[in-house]
């Protein structure tokens, strides 16, 4: 018995030595570290996985290793996943080997804010991307409370989404909410937005909130759980995830208009009538951010606004449109044969015009980069402050911000 | 040289558990100095009564009294807060610890909350060398002790907190001699402490005791004076029956037959030495042995269960796989053999699963067949089959342990220890079993912790000590005398007639 | 019948000690409750599932419906399926946290298969067995070793998931091929009964067949209840062992494979939610955590019970803390029933 | 550093086993100075040992756990409750926080308690308490803060994360105290009755040690490790997090695997789990370091934890080998040591 058990363990602990170094050996290659003499730009993700961050750490890459940006910098990709102490201890690192420029996507508002101060101080640019920390030495690039391109009035996804329901409902009826994950600020911010709309329709009920986790699998799960309480729902608001809400209503034999972001399912089922809005965070932010980290170590720190908002996208039951190839062409928004779980906004025609459907799919090198235009019309007004960085601005205080956002009355920040 | 007014006395105690009363008013006096010797078979409720006494079981009725002085039972501080220490037969010592440690647990000498270290250790190495066991280490770790040392080491631990009633179960199961013993318990006697002395062997009893009560099925059944009582009528009170028609009567010798088991020159991990041996078809062979003289190497290497180093073992013509040919009960019921949580029928018919699922799929109709053909073999009442296992007796726990290897009929039953902690009516069924088991041309090993058993069953019987065989006796030379004399390690190579 | 929690018998190994029953009262009631309660655990879960058809009136005019009991089916398939194999692992004494990359690389395998051409069976065949590899590498460590499971499974999970991660090259969608989500879409549903029922019937008959009527499902409980006495009845421990951890990974792959089908569509994320209602569903289920002893029914029904409750909850939309806490709760109660049910341990 | 003492003193094998966790995380620490030098600077060091820190506590409340043979799963909820409620509580009353801390400390003993009377007392399976625990923990931590937020005065986060005079880590001074504390611990009376439950619980009862009191002791100890490691977490992120404490549940068991601690209790040391929860935090770097930070990370970390559970199997092999001329080690009545180790299975 002590003899057979010792060869078996001898077996185990061999195939674990083999595989380490299989693995040693073969990811060697993958990822280009970088050499003394260039610069060095680190994309750091936390979350990983899903469609969403895939295509926006792709079009980052693609940006970092167009030509012009290789001449002079050398870039990494590191994936934190979700244990804050892990990204800390990864941005410890970048710092420690000498980052010039670390995009990143923050796994909470706060948990990193010391580490950054390190990171600033030791003259590291942070860039976060659809997420937003709360340290002032680092630059916001996010769509949370961004509005619309053809009406800078009206912000905030959760709102204008919830006015576009409240619209299609004609202010009457019963609704449900998906959230997204417990416990984060952007569903803190969507909801809270979102309410003080439907709080301002008497008419409109919100019968249950349930929570999609930003994923379709989970959102169709609980829409279904939800439809079998309220099988007489009007509508439904959503937050990322929104193709299974779409899902469960299709399985229940229902058509109630859906509000959610941008995935290729929902555009799809919009261009063919569903009653709708497709807004949401756009996977190009992470394209434009590394273009802006670019920008500062190029034009220095005060060539960008500190909070840069990114347009809302609009997208409607008319307005969704086909993209014949795979490219962006005259206003067309989703593409017929992509995966349904696809994140279409992956252009800008303004700040990331050499985007393009395969640059999102795999990192294809843009062979030219167009500058960014002047930044500061996509700074983010004063009064929206409190939502990314948790205060006001000196001069300013807490309190409803009545003119110049649609709709009125929503927190922020006013005049001191 | 005390006076004898009584000391300590305990009244009627009397305990239940499930079907059995394992004590049924159990009632003792003492006299300060008095060793006073319990003798009692496997399951007279022995271990239970000590229990009692120590606190770690309370008692549905009775009470004791040390010096006039009521004790609380069931707490373990107020026994031992009374001046009670006890050493017990399964060795209480965690293996991770120090000797030590076990010499002074629960009481460790703290100094604001903390041992030293320092004065833990010479502390200890003292008290060793006070009761005479100066070459053990008290830095040791239990686990690296054998099990004589580890034995010493309950006894001394008791012994050191000078106590007014000391209770000692089976003390001498693991140790070569009886001399340190019997010295330290002369020098506490002296000093006023009373003994209650457990054992099965009556040759120490006698050597010991002033007075003596046997145990039998949980109650008193004689009081006696060790130095007079007649050996044979005590075993009679201990085992309830006269002693002859306990055991099948055996078959005349059958001469010469081919043996059905031949073990030649078998030696195992440092356990078991070029060990040879045979066994006859319907032949009961038995294994006479002290604790830890390698006999459960060899029954668990001969079931296939323990790789042996060198050596063969043949079985009938060829030497086929051993686990086709031999099955075994294991030494201890309860970690070895049963599953305590399921159903008599499920810890039956575990081994033969095959039989009973020929597609693939287990039919209950076919399973309760041959669960019911085994309990027939082994007369377990029909009704138990469905109970959980750890509500039946120890008796019939036993006797579904061996229904399950009469089920995979083996050419060689290995029985280890199998009527331990059994009542005496069942043990009388096994024998019966085992004998017919041989008769249908079955051969069997036994190895047994008493003696008189292996005496009174067995055609033939080897004697092991230091993992060799060193005797072999049958027919006029199968004596007690002679078994216990080769298993203490004395007895010369004696070949049967 | 007497429960007994000491062996009458002295002086045969260490005897379980009882503790100090506090009062004799206490005691005698204890000892009538026993046995009734040991042996209902798993009817008491059912009759529980049933309650709470009525009882979500309370949380929704629109209960008792129809849609309630539909979705409790499909969505108490996952959990079932999922919880065979969790169920399997934790009776045999360990405990398995591969189940969510388990998920994540069968649905992967399949989705990717299917897409480069494969037809949806084989596609789903070879995603499941891929997926199963994790298992069969979890039950070989474990059997050859002696090792805790709750660390081999999670490093084998974390190494699979990573492996998943890199050779997917983070683009993890995957569309179901439209054979897998016709299971759903309620084109295949019989009299208005969901396809998903008879996948639960099938998923309950296979289960407790696999459990109760099996060499392998008997091993299993033999190992749960004392791995030293199996290793002495001629239970084959190791190999016994090894398709333990595979048949559960198994499993878990199936349900990888159906959730594809259902959401029609998988990233690696698909299999995070079900790690912990696994382990949940199997201790409300009666089974005791530490091995040796329950009943692949009882796991069903607490399955259910746990996707009514989820049902109910997600009506009125309590806010997570909340809902969590109430997980929580539910366990513990189920805990202490199963404790009074099973006498002293 | 090791008092001089014959080989058989108490715990042998649980000082080599501490001593094999410290090589292992010294050795990868230099490794990686090696591979990149800025990682000696005294500013790189704070910073990995402040890091290293709410995982070391983490571990050692796991570790306290298994000791006595128990199992411990309410350590992230704990971890989560404690960080929230310390950033909000702060932030209303920002002067008083040390005060706070203590009440948190506090707060963490009383969860454990009640593990620990659930688990001694009503007989409860530990996994199956703690699990309800730890969701129950998690549940209020989400109702009390519903998002990260809070803030952590930099007063008290400075103290926690700084150093003195420039150079001596607070933070280690934390861990070394801990560590004195865990030795008194290990040689006071609770300690060594906890080693004896760890090693066989029928025999320590029947010993005379009071197990139950014991139990609910070392449950009360884990619950304030785990609000010490919540309290070192708000100092690190200087905010709370209503799922700080998620990741810590899986985490904190790999360091103790790590710090060769046996999951079947009776053997294994705090300090050792340190180390283990160290060498747990110092291998992203080193990877990050050696240019492997792409997706093949999460691999490496489950090899390590596979071939850190090979190290202790290998070093018994060898002492085993030592001892070849010795007695065969046989437990009491049990069957011999190499019948029971082959069939043991967690």
């Amino acid at each position: 018995m002590r003899i057979r058990k010792r060869k078996g363990l001898l077996i185990a602990a061999s195939f674990v030595t083999a595989a380490s170094l299989v693995l040693a050996g073969c990811s060697g290659g993958s990822t280009n570290t970088g050499n003394g003499s260039k610069g060095k730009i680190y994309l750091n993700l936390s979350y990983s996985g899903n469609n969403w961050q895939d295509q926006a750490a792709n079009l980052a890459m693609s940006v970092a290793e167009s030509p012009e940006v290789q001449a002079n910098y050398s870039v990494q990709k590191v994936i934190s996943g979700s244990d804050p102490q892990k990204q800390i201890s990864d941005i410890q690192s970048m710092i420690a080997s000498g980052a010039k420029l670390i995009v990143f996507y923050p796994i909470s508002p706060t948990a990193l804010n010391p580490v950054i101060k390190q990171g600033c101080d030791a003259g590291v640019t942070f860039v976060a991307y659809d997420g937003t920390v709360e340290e002032p030495c680092a630059y916001n690039v996010s769509y949370i409370t961004g509005a619309r391109a053809d009406n800078p009035e009206q912000a905030f996804f959760g709102a204008q989404t919830a006015q576009g329901l409240v619209d299609l409902l004609g202010g009457q009826g019963k609704i449900m909410l998906n959230r997204g994950v417990a416990g984060t600020s952007t569903d803190i911010v969507h909801y809270d937005s979102a309410k003080a709309v439907f709080d301002q329709y008497p008419g409109i009920q919100i019968v249950t909130e349930y929570y999609g986790n930003w994923d379709s699998s989970v959102s169709q799960q609980e829409t279904a759980k939800a439809l079998a309480a309220h099988p007489d729902i009007d509508g439904v608001w959503s937050e990322l995830g929104e193709d299974g809400v779409v899902k469960a209503l299709q399985a229940a034999g229902m058509k109630v208009p859906v509000t959610g972001e941008d995935t290729n399912y929902f555009r799809k089922m919009l261009s063919q009538g569903w009653p709708g809005v497709s807004s949401g965070s756009p996977p190009a932010s992470g394209g434009i951010a590394m273009k802006v980290g670019l920008k500062i170590l190029a034009d220095g720190p005060n060539s960008v606004p500190h909070d840069i908002e990114i347009n809302l996208p609009y997208v409607t039951t008319d307005t969704a449109k086909a993209c014949p190839g795979s490219e962006f062409v005259d206003g067309c928004n989703f593409f017929t044969n992509a995966a349904d779980q696809f994140v279409t906004e992956v252009f800008d025609p303004a700040l990331l015009p050499e985007s393009s459907y395969t640059a999102a799919m795999q990192v294809a090198p843009f062979d030219k980069l167009v500058p960014l235009p002047d930044m500061s019309s996509y700074a983010q007004p004063e009064w929206r402050r409190i939502y990314t960085r948790g205060s006001c601005d000196a001069g300013w205080k807490e309190g409803p911000v009545t003119t110049g956002q649609v709709p009125p009355g929503l927190d922020g920040c006013v005049q001191a | 040289m005390f006076d004898d007014v009584p000391f300590i006395t305990i009244r009627d105690i009397a305990k239940q558990f499930g079907a059995t009363r394992a004590l049924d008013g159990v009632s003792l006096d003492l006299r300060r100095g008095e060793v006073h010797g319990i003798l009692g078979e496997n399951g007279a409720g022995k271990s239970t009564l000590n229990k009692v006494l120590a606190g770690v079981l309370v008692p549905d009725t009775g009470t004791v009294e040390i010096d006039g002085e009521n004790i609380q039972l069931g707490r373990p501080k107020q026994s031992r807060a009374a001046g009670l220490a006890m050493a017990y037969q399964e060795l209480s010592a965690p293996p991770n610890i120090t000797v030590a440690e076990k010499l002074f647990l629960p009481k460790l000498p703290v100094r604001l909350g903390i041992v030293s270290q320092r004065k833990l250790y010479s502390a200890a190495q003292e008290v060793l060398t006070a009761w005479g066991k100066p070459g053990i280490d008290a830095r040791a770790l239990i686990a690296s002790l054998n099990l004589a040392d580890r034995q010493h080491v309950e006894i001394i631990a008791a012994m050191a907190t000078e106590p007014r009633l000391l209770i000692l179960d089976e003390p001498t199961a693991s140790l070569p001699d009886t001399t340190w013993l019997f010295d330290r318990i002369r020098e506490l006697v002296a000093r006023g402490t009373s003994v209650i002395y457990i054992s099965h062997k009556l040759a120490e009893i006698r050597a010991i005791c002033d007075r003596g009560t046997v145990l039998r099925n949980g109650r008193v059944v004689k009081q006696f004076d060790p130095k007079t009582a007649d050996e044979r009528e005590l075993v009679e009170y201990m085992i309830g029956r006269s002693l002859n028609q306990a055991f099948p009567d055996k078959p005349d010798r059958a001469e010469h037959q081919a043996p059905l088991v031949t073990v030649t020159d078998l030696s195992i991990a440092g356990k078991v030495h070029h060990l040879s041996m045979t066994i006859c078809p319907g032949e009961i062979v038995g294994v006479a042995a002290l604790e830890g003289q390698g006999q459960k190497s060899l029954f668990y290497g001969l079931a296939g269960f323990v790789k042996a180093d060198t050596g063969s073992i043949t079985v009938g013509s060829g030497s086929t796989p051993a686990r086709k040919n031999f099955s075994l009960v294991p030494e201890d019921r309860k970690t070895e053999g049963l599953f305590l949580t399921l159903t008599a029928q499920f810890n039956l018919t575990i081994s033969e699963l095959r039989r009973c699922s020929p597609l693939g799929t287990i039919s209950s109709r076919k399973e309760k067949k041959i669960a019911q053909g085994a309990a027939l073999a082994v007369n377990l009442p029909s009704p138990f089959m469905t109970r959980d296992i750890q509500d039946l007796s120890g008796g019939n726990q036993q006797k579904v342990l061996l229904g399950r290897v009469v089920l995979s009929a083996p050419k060689c039953l290995l029985l280890f220890d199998p009527t331990r902690g059994v009542d005496a009516a069942t043990k009388v069924e096994i024998y019966h079993m085992t004998r017919e088991f041989a008769q249908q041309g079955g051969a069997v090993l036994i190895y047994s912790t008493e003696i008189p058993e292996l005496v009174g069953l067995c055609d033939r019987a080897y004697t092991m000590y230091g993992g060799r065989i060193n005797g072999e006796f049958g027919g006029e030379t199968l004596t007690e005398n002679a078994l216990m004399a080769g298993a203490l390690g004395h007895g010369e190579k004696v070949s049967a007639s | 019948m007497q429960p007994v929690n000491v062996q009458p018998s002295d002086g045969s190994g260490s005897a379980v000690l009882a503790e100090h029953s506090t009062t004799s009262r206490l005691a005698t009631i204890k000892t009538l409750l026993q046995p009734v309660l040991g042996k209902l655990a798993v009817p008491a879960v059912w009759a529980l599932v049933l309650v709470m058809i009525p009882l979500s009136r309370l949380f929704s005019s629109y209960f008792p419906s129809w849609s309630l009991v539909s979705n409790t089916i499909t969505l108490g398939l996952f959990l079932t399926v999922i919880s065979f194999g969790q169920g399997l692992v934790i009776l045999s004494g360990g405990i398995d946290l591969s189940v969510p990359s388990v998920i994540a690389v069968a649905a992967f395998f399949t989705g990717s298969l299917a897409s480069s051409g494969w037809a949806t069976i084989p596609a789903a065949i070879c995603g499941v067995a891929i997926g199963s590899l994790i298992g069969l590498v979890n039950g070989l460590i474990i059997a050859r070793s002696t090792f805790p499971p709750f660390i081999v499974t999670l490093a084998v999970s974390t190494i699979g998931s990573a492996l998943l991660l890199g050779i997917s090259a983070g683009k993890p969608g995957q569309t179901a091929p439209s054979g897998l989500s016709s299971l759903f879409d309620g084109s295949l549903s019989i009299a208005g009964i969901p396809f998903s029922a008879v996948l639960l019937l099938l998923a309950i008959l296979v289960g407790s067949w696999i459990q109760f009527r099996t060499r392998l499902g008997r091993r299993t409980y033999a190992i749960g209840n004392s791995p030293q006495a199996a290793v002495y009845a001629g239970v084959r421990v190791r190999i016994t062992l090894v398709m333990v951890y595979w048949l559960a990974a198994i499993g878990y792959g199936i349900a990888g494979v159906l959730l594809m089908g259902y959401g029609s569509g998988s990233d690696l994320n698909l299999g995070a939610t079900w790690l912990l209602p696994s382990i949940a569903v199997v201790v409300v289920g009666g089974s005791s955590i530490a091995g040796g002893n329950g009943n692949y029914l009882g796991t069903v029904g607490a399955a259910l019970l746990i996707t009514i409750i989820g049902i109910d909850i997600n009506a009125v939309g309590l806010s997570q803390g909340f809902k969590q806490a109430l997980y929580g709760a539910v366990i513990f109660i189920a805990l202490v029933l199963g404790r009074l049910g099973r006498g002293r341990e | 550093m090791k008092p001089r003492q014959s080989r058989r003193a108490l715990s042998d094998n649980s000082k080599a086993t501490v001593g094999i966790a410290a090589g292992i995380f010294v050795l990868l620490y230099l490794l990686l100075t090696l591979v990149s030098p800025i990682s000696a600077t005294s500013f790189i060091i704070n910073n990995f040992i402040v890091l290293t820190t709410p995982l070391a506590f983490a571990a050692s409340g796991v570790t306290l756990v298994l000791l006595i043979g128990g199992f411990d799963l309410s350590v992230a909820g704990s971890i989560s409750l404690s960080n929230v409620i310390a950033a909000t509580t702060m932030a209303a009353h920002p002067h008083s926080s040390w005060g706070i801390a203590c009440l948190v400390l506090v707060m963490g003993a009383v969860i454990g308690l009640v593990n620990g009377v659930c688990v001694a007392v009503f007989g409860l399976p530990a996994l199956g308490v703690t699990l309800s625990t730890n969701f129950i923990l998690a549940g209020i931590a989400l109702a009390v803060l519903p998002a990260p937020g809070g803030s952590v005065p930099a007063a008290f986060a400075s103290v926690l994360s700084g150093t003195i005079g420039g150079t001596i880590p607070v933070a280690l001074l934390a861990l070394v105290g801990f560590s004195l504390l865990w030795l008194l611990f290990i040689k006071s009376r609770t300690g060594m009755s906890a080693l004896a439950i760890g090693g066989d619980v029928k025999a320590a009862r029947l010993s005379g040690i009071a197990v139950r009191r014991v139990q609910i002791v070392v449950y009360a100890l884990a619950g304030l490790c785990y609000a010490a490691a919540g309290l070192y977490f708000s100092a690190l992120t200087a905010t709370g997090s209503p799922t700080s404490g998620s990741s810590f549940l899986l985490t904190a068991f790999a360091a103790a695997a790590l710090g060769f601690v046996s999951f079947r209790g009776g053997r294994g040391s705090a300090i050792g789990a340190i180390f283990g929860a160290a060498t747990l935090t110092v291998i992203p770097k080193f990877l990050f370091a050696w240019g492997i930070a792409d997706f093949w990370v999460g691999a490496f970390q489950g090899l390590v934890i596979l071939v850190a559970l090979t190290i202790p199997w290998l070093t018994t092999k060898i002492a085993g080998l030592r001892k070849r001329d010795g007695e065969e080690v046989t437990v009491g009545s049990g069957p011999t040591q190499s019948i029971s180790a082959m069939a043991e299975t967690a």
